[in-house]
């Protein structure tokens, strides 16, 4: 159905926007071994960004050709990477959230649950990655523990998005706040840190991604990524 | 004495030296200067072309350059493994690096320009790469020789990729092929220059091939590169910039013209178009990291000592 | 007292209180909170417009819009001035601003996300401020009347080139209409909400327009606004989001839907779209800029030094 | 003639990459009246552009729809804006020239004398804020002396490339050479500064913006200054 097709192009759009947001770490990161990770993590989620856009369209015009708001994404992936403190943040509140909405893809059956089987083991990987930095820097230095905390405060009002009902996705997105936010505490606890108390959404009523609102720098990343391609109306590359 | 006719016998016998095996100083230091070198390169390497991860103009490109860019992080990591069987940690390697005291391979010191520049990478500094490195495959230190087979493997297979992105450009809109064509013309005698100093010029190649740590000369691997690119080129329908380069039925091989050595010395002193760019943005990206890793030791320290 | 029969003569006769004049502490106090809250919102207010001069489409708009950021460092130049006149510098201004002590107006806490944001900020945003700004012209306290004048006729101005950009886009393309129209959409209720809570909410109003540093009810200049705004809008072929609005033949005067006053409420609190951003922003560049003042005051009195 | 248009065009494209640069800063210069006095100075090298430009084509054309290696800028002008340091260097070696080679266009008369007369008016004022912020940073405090330094040293490789001869121009460059040097170092050693000793262009011979070969960051320069433009194919503004 139509629904459902938005509904996969809106999750392939998540995933590619935070694929285009950690490819742009590549040769940057602290340690080489994280050069490596960060970069492993965007390939995997580009992946998924193919097989969800491929499913309702073309991938490259829909990647490239759409306008910012025909894309609907949630603004948490468009956030720019900040520090690392930042971009683990982002990777935690994200993976979890993206393991918890595969998972229950996959069982549902459907279209969607054979590429949500596959992904679900790549974003163990990406859950498990986020939560062993968080734990190293919320329990390692003063200023570690400091840039950590301020960093999942900066992004905790980009997390409600991610639980508002997706018409056509078939899960039940609003049932899995509460098992997501458990999980984060879990995390964030044995971190030493503090779940953030704010707000968790914008009070602004249309800010949300998923309607095609998105964040001032998203004009940048879609700019950056788009130009090429732009340039040379109908090349093949 | 007893332990250098040992060693001496072990390479003349094209055995592997390993990490406890005794060796020479200079054979040491020779090893650690060359690994050094090539995981510098490997990590100074991912800059020019992690340049355009953002920008590829298709998913599968930028797909294909993520792998790559991610495939060089990994050459770094078991380069600095290999090169710390010798006794020298990466940290030091990296403060080396960062002090301008080790170098890089020049070739990244120039700029990618285009999109073209990733193919043209791919399929000349890769090539000139892997055409340096099979023979190090047999090169008489272990775990050098060991990292180089599973690098070469993959180097081999991003130079297709390489050359598989120039042939779609050349073959595609007027402007695509243009910009096929500008990137040979840029990154054509940069390539040539990989291979080092004419034999008659170079400082450490003599000792080198007695140690089996090389096995050609810089003028021959040169020209087996210059022999394998022309015909490549034909099939690309893109020219190589020298007027001056045709077979010879008597050599059965090509010559080329005279390369630009001021230009390669230059660059080698710090003043190609982006040595400081490199080093300073390598630099940066250390320094902006040095409180992630003192986190990272810091919780290791703790848990230690909760373990203990 | 006799100073205070004096003041309230002179403001009861509409002369200007220059500062040299006695005043009322609770008169200084609500102009000096005022001022800045203006002169804060004129340099807050450069963010939203300046993420588009790079990006803006035809040399024509780019020159135009940078010259507007300009006028807006401008009048940001003259308020701190005005506001320096009743015995606060602006670097305490600043520095009140940048731990969130003082106040910039709302409505810069909404995000330009697309060219149109810059046509729609400059009709319906400037808008707002000129209907806001010109019974200003005529308060009590002289400085600042006479900045409003100056700064009026440059809002006007940039009022009308904001229509023209809309305009344009109106009449340009499908998709140009369309961005225009979703500006609109997004700008409108904000631009309500610069009038202020409604009159019967105000804390300060009464004794405002008692001292006429104010002259017309936050109710009043909204509705002269909105009645303003409607005609335009079918002038320019875009709608206004309330499907409320339409002519109440016995007012006179345009009857428009309920505002939401939780949202203008959550924005004040500081958890608006982009409150920590443009904050955030704002003291970094204050914080990259501290070794430049240093220096400049350093030279200063050096030269001073040296004069002497 | 071509040539005369094509030197026209490269002067012009000068004008606009630094207008274009210089507008990164809005909103974030280290005081407001620098915020004034840069936008200033952008927006009489966008009118310069233009005038430019618009003798030679459609402005918009020209400034949108050409690729990299269309533009004929000299590299000086696209260097990143660095830090305050760095963007007045760049701006004391570029309007020292500019001053200079407006002076000589408008004295020997033809198509160009009329704007040069105007913008070399413009250029003086340029010129004097570099110089008088390159004496208080140069002559401030041991950090600014040390980044002032470090700026002019930056940049200087990039000096060269303007004095390099301009078909077409019918102004005599590599003869402006040694006053341009001489000016420039009357103002760096009142500062206290030191004129710079390093090669005075890159080595590589294809490194010269004039024949449209350009640094890496120029290709994202054009891509956010063109990207909106490009996405709407034929449209007005």
């Amino acid at each position: 159905s139509g629904a459902a097709r938005a509904a996969a192009r809106a999750l392939g759009d998540d995933a590619l926007v935070l694929a285009q947001r950690l490819g742009e770490w590549a040769g940057d990161a602290p340690v080489l071994e994280e050069d490596v990770a960060l970069t492993n993590i965007a390939l995997d989620l580009l992946g998924q960004a193919r097989t969800l856009l491929s499913m309702t369209g073309d991938e490259d015009e829909l990647a490239y050709l759409r306008e910012e708001h025909e894309f609907h994404n949630v603004q948490l992936v468009e956030q720019p990477n900040g520090d690392f403190a930042v971009t683990i943040a982002r990777q935690l509140y994200f993976s979890v959230y993206q393991e918890l909405l595969y998972a229950a893809l996959a069982a549902r059956g459907g279209e969607l649950a054979p590429l949500a089987a596959k992904a679900v083991k790549e974003v163990a990987y990406h859950r498990d990655h986020a939560e062993q930095w968080t734990l190293r820097l919320g329990d390692g230095t003063e200023e570690s523990h400091r840039r950590m905390q301020q960093a999942l405060d900066g992004l905790w009002r980009h997390t409600g998005e991610l639980f508002a009902p997706l018409d056509g996705l078939g899960v039940d997105l609003p049932a899995l706040h509460e098992e997501w936010r458990e999980r984060v505490a879990a995390v964030v606890e044995r971190a030493t840190l503090t779940l953030p108390q704010g707000p968790d959404r914008t009070p602004w009523a249309a800010g949300a991604g998923r309607q095609g609102v998105h964040t001032e720098s998203f004009g940048r990343l879609l700019a950056e990524m788009q130009y090429l391609h732009r340039a040379h109306p109908g090349a093949s590359w | 004495d007893a332990l250098l006719a040992e060693f001496d016998a072990a390479v003349a016998a094209d055995s592997r030296i390993e990490p406890r095996d005794w060796m020479p100083d200079a054979y040491r230091a020779t090893l650690v200067r060359q690994m050094a070198q090539h995981a510098h390169s490997e990590i100074i390497g991912m800059q020019p072309e992690a340049n355009w991860i953002t920008r590829a103009p298709s998913l599968r490109r930028k797909a294909i350059l993520m792998a790559k860019v991610q495939d060089e992080a990994g050459h770094g990591l078991y380069l600095y493994s290999a090169t710390e069987t010798l006794g020298v940690s990466r940290d030091d390697l990296l403060d080396k690096l960062h002090a301008g005291r080790q170098r890089y391979s020049s070739i990244f010191n120039y700029p990618t320009l285009t999109w073209a520049d990733v193919g043209a990478i791919g399929w000349l500094v890769d090539g000139a790469a892997i055409t340096n490195q099979v023979p190090l495959c047999r090169c008489s230190y272990g775990p050098y020789a060991r990292a180089m087979v599973r690098i070469c493997k993959e180097e081999s297979f991003h130079q297709r990729q390489g050359y598989e992105l120039l042939l779609a450009l050349s073959r595609g809109t007027a402007a695509q092929h243009a910009m096929a064509q500008d990137a040979v013309n840029r990154w054509w005698w940069p390539s040539l220059m990989m291979f080092g100093p004419p034999d008659d010029a170079s400082a450490h190649s003599a000792q080198s091939m007695a140690w089996k740590i090389k096995r050609h000369s810089n003028d021959e691997l040169r020209q087996r590169f210059v022999d394998i690119c022309v015909p490549q080129a034909e099939v690309l329908g893109l020219t190589l910039p020298d007027p001056d380069l045709r077979w010879n039925e008597e050599r059965g091989a090509h010559d080329y013209g005279v390369i630009d050595w001021s230009e390669f010395q230059e660059v080698l002193r710090g003043n190609g178009p982006c040595n400081e760019q490199r080093l300073e943005r390598r630099r940066t990206a250390h320094d902006n990291g040095t409180w992630v890793r003192d986190a990272a030791a810091a919780y290791a320290a703790k848990h230690r000592k909760a373990q203990a």
